[in-house]
């Protein structure tokens, strides 16, 4: 029954502090090559099925950039 | 979206902060503790005094801010707070502003235990203004204005509040996100004044010239760093750490 | 009397306040009259920063941009922000890497404009835009001949910046003059 | 209607009364009901009174700061609330306030200050009068603001510009100084108090911005509590409270409104006692205890047949100086008895083309109105 | 003697100084031994600049104070030492110096005060410049008295009115503020430091009294430490310290002499720039940042053959009313740039009967020469 | 004559003091603490603020003395001490005068832990402007500002200054002449930051509306009124007492 | 404009401000203007102290007293400081029995000049100084006549004193009275 | 070899607070049936042979007005 996760950035809001890359126990992040618009270099939650749903990425992001939500129907699914 | 961003002024998106500044943090953990608290917004005023500190409510915080001058947070709130008992009053402000410039509303609001929740993010120096020291910065650390060290001792702003009479007082870092989330919680609902010192971190400033200029490292180092009031045994034990916990 | 306005506009952390610096000393040093004055935005990063330098032979009376006679511009802000503010038919020069402009041509028509691919350069050489201040400073040279020399700005530039990087900036200098 | 006559709060009728007392009367009449402050010699008497009324009535909040400072935010945090909010204090205390009084201008909160003003500069003498602070009062916070200031002679006038004084705070948001001195604060005379009074209490709207660029008039004022998540703040902002520190031209539209609802209102702000000023070739020029001796001295001189004025600022600031080179367009000289170093003359000096005599005095002595008599008679 | 032809202590040179950078030099080489602050936009490059030079030189002590109320006060204590000591600050926190900036006018300490200008009320903006506190300087505490108030126009001005601030500070015991703006203190430009400067070291005498009540100069000071058992207060009294605060008599002596020992050397004290006045049907008056707009703008019209001159205050308080009006003689129109709602100008309307035409801005950005260009144009 | 006269400024008596005013019996306590000490008279500078208690020094005490601005005393002798190292510096205040309007330069010189000595004759009032109340008002007294009783709670001083990071912090009262001398001596020996908390007697303000206007009975009272710090048992025992002792 | 100058003096203590106070009461009281201002010096307790009572029949314009009609001192010091400020021919009232006059011809050549054993009196009834002012207040009421009545001066004293006083001070007053 | 004390009353400063003859262990003061010249009932070391030299009444006196002195003589000569 495992609870599966969706992770939301907000790359207008984010200011690449990589708090959340570093913090997570899960390494679900990973920073882009190349800078995007607003010259920074973007995150994305590669492996976000591995994500555990700890919340420390949200919560120590002080940019509110990220969101995990648990996706409910997936836990219903299995 | 979490409950609690219906407490974020999310319109000011991105903050004026700098990226990876833990007053961001400290932003979140107000929200959650007053969306958790289910308080009635229209009956929250926050007050805040100059500095990066002073941002995180005025204006990210979507309720009643009253952004003061340098200092003088808590005598505003007072008036405030006597005007309208009614109100929850809870102030914002830096070390500079509530411990230095501001160390004596501080501590007479204390004595007189007025029901005001203060925190006081706590950054060891004075972000705003080009990262000078401040009451707290520890001894021997290298500040804009201590380049060499500074000789100075800092405070135990906790300690000194507790001692000119508050109600409740404790203190966590933005490393401890959820104990921090759970002390505000407490001292709002506590009555009388209520202190919470929230270790932040600026790693613009502090972070740069004695801790990590890395965001992450920064905070990792508070986590590592800091001991539980509860688990001191010896003296010896907490020397340089910084004292987590209810005073 | 000779006087010669030159802007730098970009965002915080681009280093475009040591850009001015730079100049305004080169300038000094070259026995010149120079004065700088910056704006920058209330947050420590980020938002329009720029760099006004005044170049004189003799002292400068009004030591701001009022018209600009160079417009350096590494960001597409803060060149919207600056651009009414040049002289008809001076000099503007934009970062060719990072800038995408709408209305290119009506600014050749008014100016003359340059692209120079400053962060290109920067991040082919040192895999990073950190130096990219200091890339413009070397290209920008070509421009103040009247005012300073090369071995000025060099001396302004070991005057700026820590002794441990030298080596980096002059290389980065380098660059620029040779763009 | 923000304007409304009321039955005054306390027994009226005729009684003696000091100065300190006679203030505070007509504060609480206009609905003072928070006063923060810190003591000092000569407005101290200011706070017994103050809680006389606010026990008497079960009404209004007494906060005692820990400082002038203190004292001076409480009450802008309390107006804020929609709390009619007074504190009083004197030169030194002032001083502390200048920061804050620069807050209550910029965030345009209505609150009044009373300045018993005691000789100067520093500690001084703390129980003998000065009109020396005339320009203080002005100037004394950083930056450029229109602000008002009231000039009571007598404990009379000590009652009815503490209404004044509240109305305007609250008709043009502004924070308002009632000037007085220790001469006047500490003297008693009969006071009379009338039944019914008129008082402005702010337009208070709940959907307008706390601030407001409107160039020629005060704006309604939305209240905490209101459900509206206000921005209040000292820093420059737009109408809505938004922080806005680089602009310049939302720096200059505010300014140009902090002094645009002042100075576009001055025929009703600015107020005047005249005496004889219609035939006069000479006029006596003065405000607050001087305007006592002055007057005195008009009357005997008048008696010696000289045809003599008396012209009275009731309110020192804003100064009307259309309306005084009007009324002074056939005054050959002028007179201008006060307690410092020519403080009123200098700004006559600027307004008038003819000859300003000061007549003044540094010590701490009320003038006499026989030195007047003396400089008019050796000056005709 | 007190005046000393010094090497400077720092390297002699010319170099591209920051305004800020500048001042803190100039006031080292002055012999500042002291400073006390608290940090504030635009003002904090100050301190480092003097952590700098007491560094370099093994000499001086830098004092974080807790607050700007702190700051002052320990540089009033420290100067009573024989140190000579300095504070730097911007709008915000002057005002809360005001009330020991009023204790040290009273004890006649000398003290040097650097306040950068930023744009108010309240915070405003702290990183955009101003000219708004011209009279603040100078009526910001309370009672009568006079001071003295230098206005640099460029970085070198600040280096040397950071000389001169002390000298005349101590000549003259008085506290002496250099009023500049965040235009300037955050200008870069080529700064010439001389080989040797003029300094004036204070007339210590043991045996003097703390305090003087000499009509025309001030008096030697004695200090801390000298075995006589000082009395200093800012309460009014006696040469001697003694406390007197019920003498009327007293109280005007000190005043008179507060004012008297600075008035009766104005010519001394004074200091402008001129060019092209003699000739000069019209003037552009002004001071500061905008003088340098000014001074653009005069050679811009003198270009069109317009007979225009040029006035700058370098000293702004006091005024020099008689020089002045024997300077405007023949002039028909000033046109008085300034970065607020027309201070100078107010000041020149009450000195000049000619025409006096405000060039101002109310926002916060220098204002440029073509503007003022344009207004006399339109005003010729 | 006693020796320590020479530290008194007689040629100013009989002094503006009301009578039995106990500000002149701490007067004569600094003399014979300054006395015994042999201090040099010409390396000593008092330094004192506004109100009755700031009289004691300016002008009693034949020593140089700066009687400064309402509450500032300590930042002016901060200046002078950093200036003068080598002067020994001590600041004599009220409970308003150090307290209220000064209470942040108190807490702020602790935390430094510059060597200052620093003397509040706490006389529960402020006496010189009419008997209102102080930061160090007994809860529920009557002052001219609280005619019905005060609801505000004091402040612990002497606590608040020793966890503000003073070297050395007493408190005695008037009516324990021979200990306030000593403590005094001791303040003044110590290196760092130190100070006592003398409770004087107001019999004209606080003494008349709370205790008694008689000058011998409130002395008497402060007496019988008083327990050592070493010879409290229970806390209840020193309920509503006055602690004396070193902290 | 009828206009009257009383001024009482002596020191700390004496509750000069009091008997002031009760003077312009009763006036007030009786329909007429009076102002009363006061002097005293920084000491809560001794010094010279006076109260300055300015009685007319309508609103008087300056409230000090300018040259006194009527001084009443208690204390040779104060005496001599305001005996140049009484009128020619003026009244002069002293305290018999605590005053020593070095000058009294003088004084009597000059003025009107009467005096009272106010202390001896009170002595006399209540062993004790404490109610002076009030004797005082009883016997300069016959020269305030046309300014108020007894009954007046009464209420004035009923308002200004604890009622548990008023039977003794009504004593101390009728003492006055009829000295 | 009882020690004997001199006790000076400087009436010029003393305000008759009456301190010193409420503290006096020995009830060593009287105070004066009459005011002086300075409007206090005088204070007089009444029973001096009384005193024990304890110096209470010197130390609390707020106005130094009281200054005990032991007789040295008078010791001696016992
Ligand atoms: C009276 C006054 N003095 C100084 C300043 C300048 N100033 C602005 S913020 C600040 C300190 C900020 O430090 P802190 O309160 O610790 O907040 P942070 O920026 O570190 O969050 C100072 C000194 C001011 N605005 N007003
Ligand atoms: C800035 C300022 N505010 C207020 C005052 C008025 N004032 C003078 S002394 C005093 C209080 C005195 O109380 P305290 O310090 O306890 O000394 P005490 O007179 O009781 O010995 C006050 C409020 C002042 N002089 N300056
Ligand atoms: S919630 Fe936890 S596990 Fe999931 S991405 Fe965030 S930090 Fe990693
Ligand atoms: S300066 Fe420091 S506290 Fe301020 S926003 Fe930047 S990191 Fe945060
Ligand atoms: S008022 Fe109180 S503290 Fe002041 S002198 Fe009188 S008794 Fe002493
Ligand atoms: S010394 Fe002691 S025994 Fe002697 S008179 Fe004084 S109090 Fe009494």
């Amino acid at each position: 029954m495992k609870k599966r996760f969706d992770i939301e950035i907000n790359h207008d809001w984010c200011k690449a502090c990589y708090i959340c890359v570093k913090v997570c126990p899960r390494s679900v992040f990973d920073i882009a090559e190349k800078e995007s618009h607003r010259g920074f270099k973007e995150v994305t939650p590669a492996r976000i099925d591995d994500c555990i749903g700890c919340l420390m990425c949200e919560n120590l992001c002080p940019d509110f950039a990220i969101e995990v939500e648990e996706i409910e129907n997936a836990v219903e699914q299995n | 979206m979490k409950t609690y961003m219906e407490w974020i002024r999310t319109e000011f998106f991105p903050t004026a902060f700098c990226p990876g500044c833990g007053h961001g943090i400290i932003l979140r953990a107000i929200a959650k503790a007053c969306d958790e608290l289910e308080l009635d917004r229209d009956n929250v005023v926050f007050v805040s005094g100059i500095g990066c500190s002073g941002w995180i409510p005025s204006p990210y915080i979507k309720a009643d801010s009253i952004h003061t001058t340098h200092g003088r947070a808590i005598a505003f709130a007072t008036g405030v707070k006597l005007a309208r008992p009614d109100f929850t009053v809870i102030v914002v402000g830096g070390d500079g502003d509530l411990a230095s410039i501001g160390g004596n509303h501080l501590i007479h609001a204390a004595r007189r235990n007025i029901d005001i929740t203060c925190i006081m993010a706590d950054n060891n120096n004075y972000g705003m203004t080009g990262g000078q020291y401040s009451p707290t910065t520890p001894k021997g650390s290298k500040t804009s204005t201590s380049r060499k060290g500074l000789s100075e001792a800092p405070f135990d702003v906790a300690k000194l509040v507790k001692s000119a009479g508050a109600s409740f007082v404790a203190r966590y870092t933005v490393a401890h996100f959820p104990q921090l989330v759970n002390s505000i919680k407490k001292a709002i609902s506590t009555e009388g004044f209520s202190f919470v010192q929230a270790i932040s971190t600026c790693p613009t400033h502090f972070g740069r010239r004695n801790v990590t200029q890395d965001p992450y490292e920064f905070i990792d180092y508070l986590k590592r760093n800091s001991v539980n009031i509860k688990n001191i045994t010896s003296s010896a034990e907490s020397m340089g750490k910084i004292i987590i916990g209810e005073f | 009397m000779e006087r010669l306005e030159v802007r730098y506009a970009g965002t915080g952390g681009q280093g475009i306040i040591l850009l001015g610096v730079l100049t305004a000393e080169a300038v000094t040093r070259a026995g010149k009259y120079a004065t700088q004055g910056s704006y920058y935005g209330a947050q420590v990063r980020g938002g329009i920063t720029s760099a006004d330098v005044v170049l004189g032979k003799e002292w400068i009376s009004f030591p701001y941009v009022e018209k600009s006679d160079i417009l350096v511009a590494f960001t597409s802000e803060s060149l919207d922000y600056y651009v009414n503010s040049a002289k008809n038919g001076s000099l503007i020069i934009i970062d060719e890497t990072t800038m995408v402009l709408q209305d290119e041509d009506e600014l050749r028509s008014r100016y003359k404009f340059f692209k120079v691919p400053f962060t290109r350069v920067c991040y082919e050489r040192f895999n990073s835009g950190f130096l990219l201040n200091i890339v413009a400073f070397g290209y920008i040279l070509r421009h103040l001949k009247r005012f300073c020399s090369k071995e000025d700005a060099i001396e302004a530039l070991k005057s700026n910046v820590p002794p441990k990087y030298i080596e980096l900036e002059l290389e980065a200098f380098n660059i620029g003059l040779s763009l | 209607m923000p304007w409304n006559r009321i039955k005054v709060p306390i027994k009226s009728g005729r009684f003696l009364l000091q100065g300190d007392e006679a203030v505070a009367d007509g504060a609480f009449c206009a609905g003072m009901r928070f006063y923060a402050g810190y003591p000092i010699t000569p407005a101290s008497e200011i706070i017994t009174r103050v809680q006389d009324r606010f026990e008497e009535s079960n009404e209004g909040v007494y906060f005692q700061g820990e400082d002038e400072i203190a004292s001076i935010a409480a009450c802008i945090g309390a107006s804020w609330t929609g709390t009619k909010a007074m504190t009083a204090t004197s030169g030194p205390g002032f001083d502390l306030m200048v920061e804050n009084l620069g807050y209550a201008i910029f965030t345009e909160t209505p609150m009044v200050i009373v300045d018993v003003q005691r000789a100067g500069p520093s500690t001084g003498q703390a129980a003998r009068p000065s009109q020396g602070d005339y320009h203080q009062v002005r100037y004394a916070t950083h930056g450029d603001y229109e602000i008002i200031v009231l000039s009571p002679w007598s404990c009379q006038e000590l009652f009815e510009f503490g209404v004044r004084a509240f109305n305007l705070s609250e008709r043009y948001r502004v924070p308002t100084i009632v000037l007085t001195d220790e001469a006047i604060a500490h003297l008693r005379e009969p006071v009379e108090i009338p039944e019914e009074i008129d008082v402005f209490d702010r337009e208070h709207d709940p959907e307008a911005p706390p601030f407001s660029f409107d160039e020629v008039d005060a704006s309604p004022m939305p209240l905490l509590g209101d459900g509206k998540a206000l921005l209040v703040t000292g820093s420059t902002h737009t109408e809505w409270g938004k922080r806005v520190t680089q602009d310049p031209e939302v720096h200059r539209k505010i300014v140009k409104h902090l002094i645009g609802k002042i100075s576009n209102h001055i025929s009703d702000i600015f107020e005047t006692h005249e005496e004889f000023i219609e035939d006069a070739d000479f006029v006596i020029a003065s405000y607050g205890i001087s305007a006592r001796s002055g007057f005195e001295a008009m009357n005997r001189l008048r008696k010696k047949r000289i045809k003599i004025g008396f012209f009275r600022l009731k309110v020192i600031w804003p100064i009307w100086e259309k309306y005084i080179i009007q009324r002074f367009s056939n005054v050959k000289k002028v007179f201008v008895p006060e307690m410092n170093m020519g403080h009123l003359s200098s700004e006559l000096k600027r307004i008038l083309n003819c000859e300003i005599i000061p007549v003044t005095e540094l010590g701490t002595n009320v003038i006499l109105p026989e030195e007047i008599v003396k400089v008019v008679e050796e000056n005709l």
